[in-house]
């Protein structure tokens, strides 16, 4: 147990499956889901509403 | 028999029969993936490995051949005499088991064989694809390996036939697709396009392996005609038009699949297939567009584990699915596969003896 | 002007014209194409690199960037402050050439761009696939820099475009079947798997290409939608299905074609094909199934060169054409390219400066 | 506490001490050590992970930097919020540990740092070999973790202070003439000749350790001067002549010894010294001119392991021994070491978690 | 005679000296040093080679073994129908030369061998170290080929005999503290640890040097015993502590000596020595200690040309003085010295046929 | 040529050999020796007085 507030849940936008957050989480906080890896971005928390977070642009040159 | 109170006998309770301990012996103890079966199995909680077979190393240790085994206490012995053990399990060039399987069965309650001798379903495919079969007779009563597609056969098989490492790559990358619908024999042409390290070309080695001919290389090795293309055919129902690459790694085999599916598909789509397919699999994982350095599928991050990597990603006008699927040719592509299809068969925990999680950073695996 | 005599210049007959002496400046000589054009340029008979820019290493010696270069009495000066020169060669990430075109068209008489920046036909196109263009005027001006491909239209040109690396590859690649109607528009999917080395990324590095976390991958790097799509559009007039992995090398590329011709061919026409568009070209190859260790395109083989290696094989059905091109991202894939160009546009011969063949073995180059 | 009954506790029995669990922390989880640690700790039967920190991944998974730890349900939180556990360890740059240690030794029961900041023995190396100590008083407190050269002061220890992985290839290679009096503070000079993977930069990276520049190299870093002579002059009682070079793999640390004994000694000798010395060592095994591919010591064959391997050879004069020693810089060399030195604090069995054998073959590790 | 009028002819003008052509040939042309032969041959100005020689690949093409002559118009024949030349490259393996050199002489004016056959300069030697010597009468007369330590006596030699590669390093980084009389027979120890690619092993191979095997160590392949001793004693007349391991690059010989001065130097005494030793060679640079990432010699920096480049450093007591010195074994440790000397001998510009000064970035060479 | 100001000699700290700078450089400014490849910190310009540069701590860790 890392706090000692409650844990949190939310629903991963992508599968749709409830995944767990870390009791600190912000609004605006980048977090990784669980379940498929991807940057989430936190829209708001009461309820916890995520959304894919825009991809970094990654450009390696050409 | 020691090997009494496998999951497959009703006498023994499973909680028991991790206790039991199998008598097991490799055929090819001096080959890479033999040298891989005996690291697994020496550290399996369930085996015993009674007896290595080395020709040209006969009587020396096996630690001389893989220094990660000098702490096993093991010689090689012969392959013309062969002890009675549980389990055999065989890894020599294709050829050599149909001719020996009479005997391996007698000596053995279980074979697990990683060559492509009892790979294929029917002996014209050998006619075809190899030089012919001199044991058809064996070939239906052999289960293919790969647990994540043929797991509910493998219970009490005694002929089990290990996946080719580029056949196992791609079926792992497809399966999803083709259960989910999106992928048939009738979808259109699909895309295998292989990068493989040179631990696939096994011990041997020859010109084209030695280390300043080798290294560096994006090198294509099988333009077309794989003989891993039967493999796939016959256990993913459709064809592939498949070319494969040797580039600088010694372990690893990644299979980049280009797919046009009939009918547009989503990415939610695709998640449901995969996650359908193995989000309960002890081995298989999905990565598909994740932050940080790894974001797909890479051998680098499986080196050494038994795991398999799936991802994939849609093209922008959603015409085209490409998966990306990485293993370790050496253990999810053979020695690991052969252990995992052994565990099930024996009724053991499946990741039994496969634990090992992989390294990072690691170099060239 | 120094360079009095180009072909261009009708008085000039073309013997003489290689004793002629070119003044060359290179914007962004820090980089990695940046010290390749220093490289090629110093050892070229016609041209005196005049100025090389740097705001990082400012009044440094170019040696200390480029160990090859420990020789050249040459330092780095501002881009702020440029000399009038004949030739200016850019190297600079994308952006920053359209922002200082007009100053570069004022400052030299020919001005070749390596970036993205003015490769593509249309200002519409930077809007779909970058960020819009700030000179969209200078785009029908530019032409395309690979011989190959344009080489009528380089004499006299005085704004050139280097290709892509990666397009370069594809496009070399399919341009014969393209001229030979085994392939257009029409044809339906072709897919091009690309493997690429690490210096495609520039001097510039991040965390996913420091050398524990680059070393031994096959990476998914831009698994659709990479940009070069659109410009291998632009010049092969259809579209391709792109994915590029990143693998363990310094230089190289190499792009293997899946192609699946509507009508059959046979190996023949493929040969036709290819030998018409290449055999009297100065750097392109045909490698196709020779003996050897070395017996398709393979990175390593042009490592450090200007040559093109392309070869093909036939799926056995005869449905498949598989396409295989390598070159050197760093030369024939842009430095080299560009000085290709501008001999062309200058009318010196065509391999001035780009004489090395390169080395064997070499590793990982 | 959770980790009632150390074997420091007299009132618990050995055979029970593996059965408790001791929660544990990493500071610094996103580093490489940080990485191995937690990869270590993760399949260690008598630790369970609470918490790893980390400033720049707040809140992400663990897997997200750490592929091989996707399994693992842990996310980084920050190093400012210690939650209480029973053993700390630190994997954060030199000077950090030194800063927090007060609040570090309040939080754990036993602190394991792996950094510089308690390998020394007095203060005023620090001064003269690093920029002072701010916490000098820690420092007689602080027990070496290398168990072969201080296994006797680690039962109970509280501070125990990781070494340098260089300083441990070379301290592990001659602590044996050492003890066997065929070296010692009067022999003359003795050369260490070091080459390490670019893992031992740590993930930090720059200019120098990116792909393109780190690749293949054979490149003095350390040429003079580098601070493990200090710790090695503080543990074997001797200065000696010491010189690192980076090499192209990204795991191990392999140092070469040059001694030049002043009496004659025989191959005989040094087998008995390195016997006496290693043969009941858990990790340690001698590797010595035996026959087939891998003769002496090497990085390879303990990439990923906790072993070392030490060997040597007689110069025909018989005027000079080589001492050769490898190990995996990021187990052996850190994060292995710290465990195995909690083993032995806590009274748990020496190879708890530390039981990978590693791979044949293997690549560039 | 083709070539009348090198500058050995006191008839002839050098002017005109290198617009005459040589005809060359090059026994073992197969082989790794005879690939590089004809290579730099090929490209030189002054040279036509009329033969290559093969036993296993009689009327092949160059090109086939050697991917980067495949512009070469050239086959190999048989070493037993030797063409009358000017010049003869033999670059075969120990033991070749010697039995047929009687030949060699009266089929050329001028033999360059690059085995070990003709290095040492007395009899006694070859039986100290190698199998003895059957033709013991050449040895007077053969010079020793490295222009740095022998130009003087190369002008009209008609017998040069190659430096081997480590030799060749270690003798480049200790002549300038001979000469300035820092280091002697009398000095005390002198530590050499040398790193390796794989090309030093030829085309040949074997099980240790398969890619799997080969990639990413670091291998003490000859801990003491190697015969470049004799050699470097032989022209340095001093004794050396010799140590060689195998690191994964292909191209490349590193060489670190540490050295004990038995006077105190200065890094002034230093750079005194080695500017006067090397400030006008044409092939060797001085790097110690510059800025940016090339800071001390480096193989990579000198990959592929004919370049050598040392470096040294004080220890902080000015005790020892380390040593670093690097080469590519190909060129300046084989085939380019062998031409270099060729040049002198013959009176042509030195750097004829020399001049690639190598890239950057490079991977692995 | 590439100023129109004369360029600067100076001599180099270590070996003593005359060396030339670019013309515009300015005090406090770090260069690198043709010679040596060594830093040198601009000290002076009338005369041009050059000094070793501090070497930059550039640790890999340990
Ligand atoms: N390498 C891979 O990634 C991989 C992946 C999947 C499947 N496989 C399959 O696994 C099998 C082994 O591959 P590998 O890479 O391990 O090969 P390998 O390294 O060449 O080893 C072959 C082994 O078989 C032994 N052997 C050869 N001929 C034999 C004979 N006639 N009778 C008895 N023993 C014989 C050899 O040892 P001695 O000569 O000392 O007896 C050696 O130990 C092959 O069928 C291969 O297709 C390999
Ligand atoms: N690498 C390849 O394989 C490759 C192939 C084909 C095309 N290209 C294209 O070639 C171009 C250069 O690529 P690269 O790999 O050489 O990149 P690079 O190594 O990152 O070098 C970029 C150079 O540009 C300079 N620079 C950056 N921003 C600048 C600005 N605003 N004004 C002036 N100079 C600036 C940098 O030096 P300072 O910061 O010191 O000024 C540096 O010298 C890119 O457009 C790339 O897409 C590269
Ligand atoms: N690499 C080796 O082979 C090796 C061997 C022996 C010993 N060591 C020693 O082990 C230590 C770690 O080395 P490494 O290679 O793992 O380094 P690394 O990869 O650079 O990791 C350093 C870690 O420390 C964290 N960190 C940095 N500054 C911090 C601060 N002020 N407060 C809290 N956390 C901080 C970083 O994460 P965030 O920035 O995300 O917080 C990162 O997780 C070093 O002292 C090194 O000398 C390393
Ligand atoms: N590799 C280096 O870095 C290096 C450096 C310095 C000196 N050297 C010396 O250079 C020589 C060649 O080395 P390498 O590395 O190039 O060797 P290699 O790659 O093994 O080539 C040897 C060549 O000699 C031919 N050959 C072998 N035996 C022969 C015979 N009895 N008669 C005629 N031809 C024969 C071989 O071709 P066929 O079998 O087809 O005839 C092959 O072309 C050796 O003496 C070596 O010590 C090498
Ligand atoms: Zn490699
Ligand atoms: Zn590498």
């Amino acid at each position: 147990m890392t706090t000692d507030t409650d844990p949190l849940f939310a629903e991963d936008p992508i599968t749709g499956e409830e995944i767990e957050l870390p009791a600190d989480v912000e609004v605006g906080e980048i977090i990784d889901s669980p379940v498929t890896g991807t940057e989430l971005e936190v829209i708001s928390l009461d309820p916890v509403v995520l959304e894919e977070a825009p991809e970094l642009e990654e450009d390696w040159g050409e | 028999m020691t090997g009494e109170g496998t999951a497959a006998d009703p006498d023994s309770p499973v909680g028991e029969a991790t206790t039991e301990t199998y008598t097991a012996s490799v055929i090819g103890g001096t080959g890479f993936t033999g040298g891989e079966l005996l690291r697994i199995l020496a550290g399996h909680p369930s085996f015993e490995v009674v007896q290595a077979t080395s020709r040209s190393a006969d009587n020396m240790t096996v630690g001389r051949s893989h220094p990660n085994l000098r702490g096993l206490d093991l010689r090689f012995s012969s392959p013309e005499e062969l002890e009675p053990v549980d389990v055999l399990f065989s890894a020599t060039p294709h050829g050599v088991s149909m001719e020996r399987i009479d005997e391996y069965v007698e000596t053995a309650d279980t074979v697990v064989d990683l060559s492509a001798d009892f790979r294929l379903p029917e002996a014209a495919l050998y006619d075809e694809w190899y030089d012919g079969h001199s044991a058809p007779e064996y070939l239906e009563r052999a289960e293919y390996a790969l647990p994540e597609i043929n797991r509910e056969n493998l219970p009490g098989a005694d002929l089990i036939a290990g996946g080719g490492c580029n056949a196992t790559a791609t079926i792992l990358g497809l399966k999803p697709l083709v259960d989910a619908g999106v992928l048939g024999p009738e979808t259109g042409e699909v895309v295998v396009d292989v990068k493989v390290g040179s631990s696939e070309g096994g011990a041997g080695g020859g010109a084209a392996s030695s280390h300043p001919e080798r290294s560096g290389v994006v090198r294509p090795y099988a333009p077309t005609g794989h003989r891993h293309e039967a493999e796939i055919e016959a256990y993913l129902g459709l064809s592939v038009s498949f070319t494969v690459h040797a580039v600088d790694m010694v372990r690893g085999a990644s299979a980049t699949c280009h797919v046009f599916p009939e009918e547009p598909v989503s990415k939610g789509d695709l998640w449901g297939a995969y996650r359908g397919a193995y989000a309960d699999e002890p081995f298989m994982r999905i990565v598909s567009g994740s932050g940080g350095v790894y974001r797909y599928p890479e051998p680098k991050s499986v080196a050494g584990t038994n795991h398999g990597e799936v991802g994939f990603e849609l093209d922008p006008g959603n015409r085209r699915v490409v998966v990306f699927s990485a293993i370790d040719n050496m253990t999810k592509g053979s020695a690991g596969q052969a252990v995992h299809a052994a565990n099930v068969a024996l009724g053991l925990p499946e990741t039994a003896g496969l634990e090992f999680d992989g390294l990072h950073p690691v170099g060239s695996p």
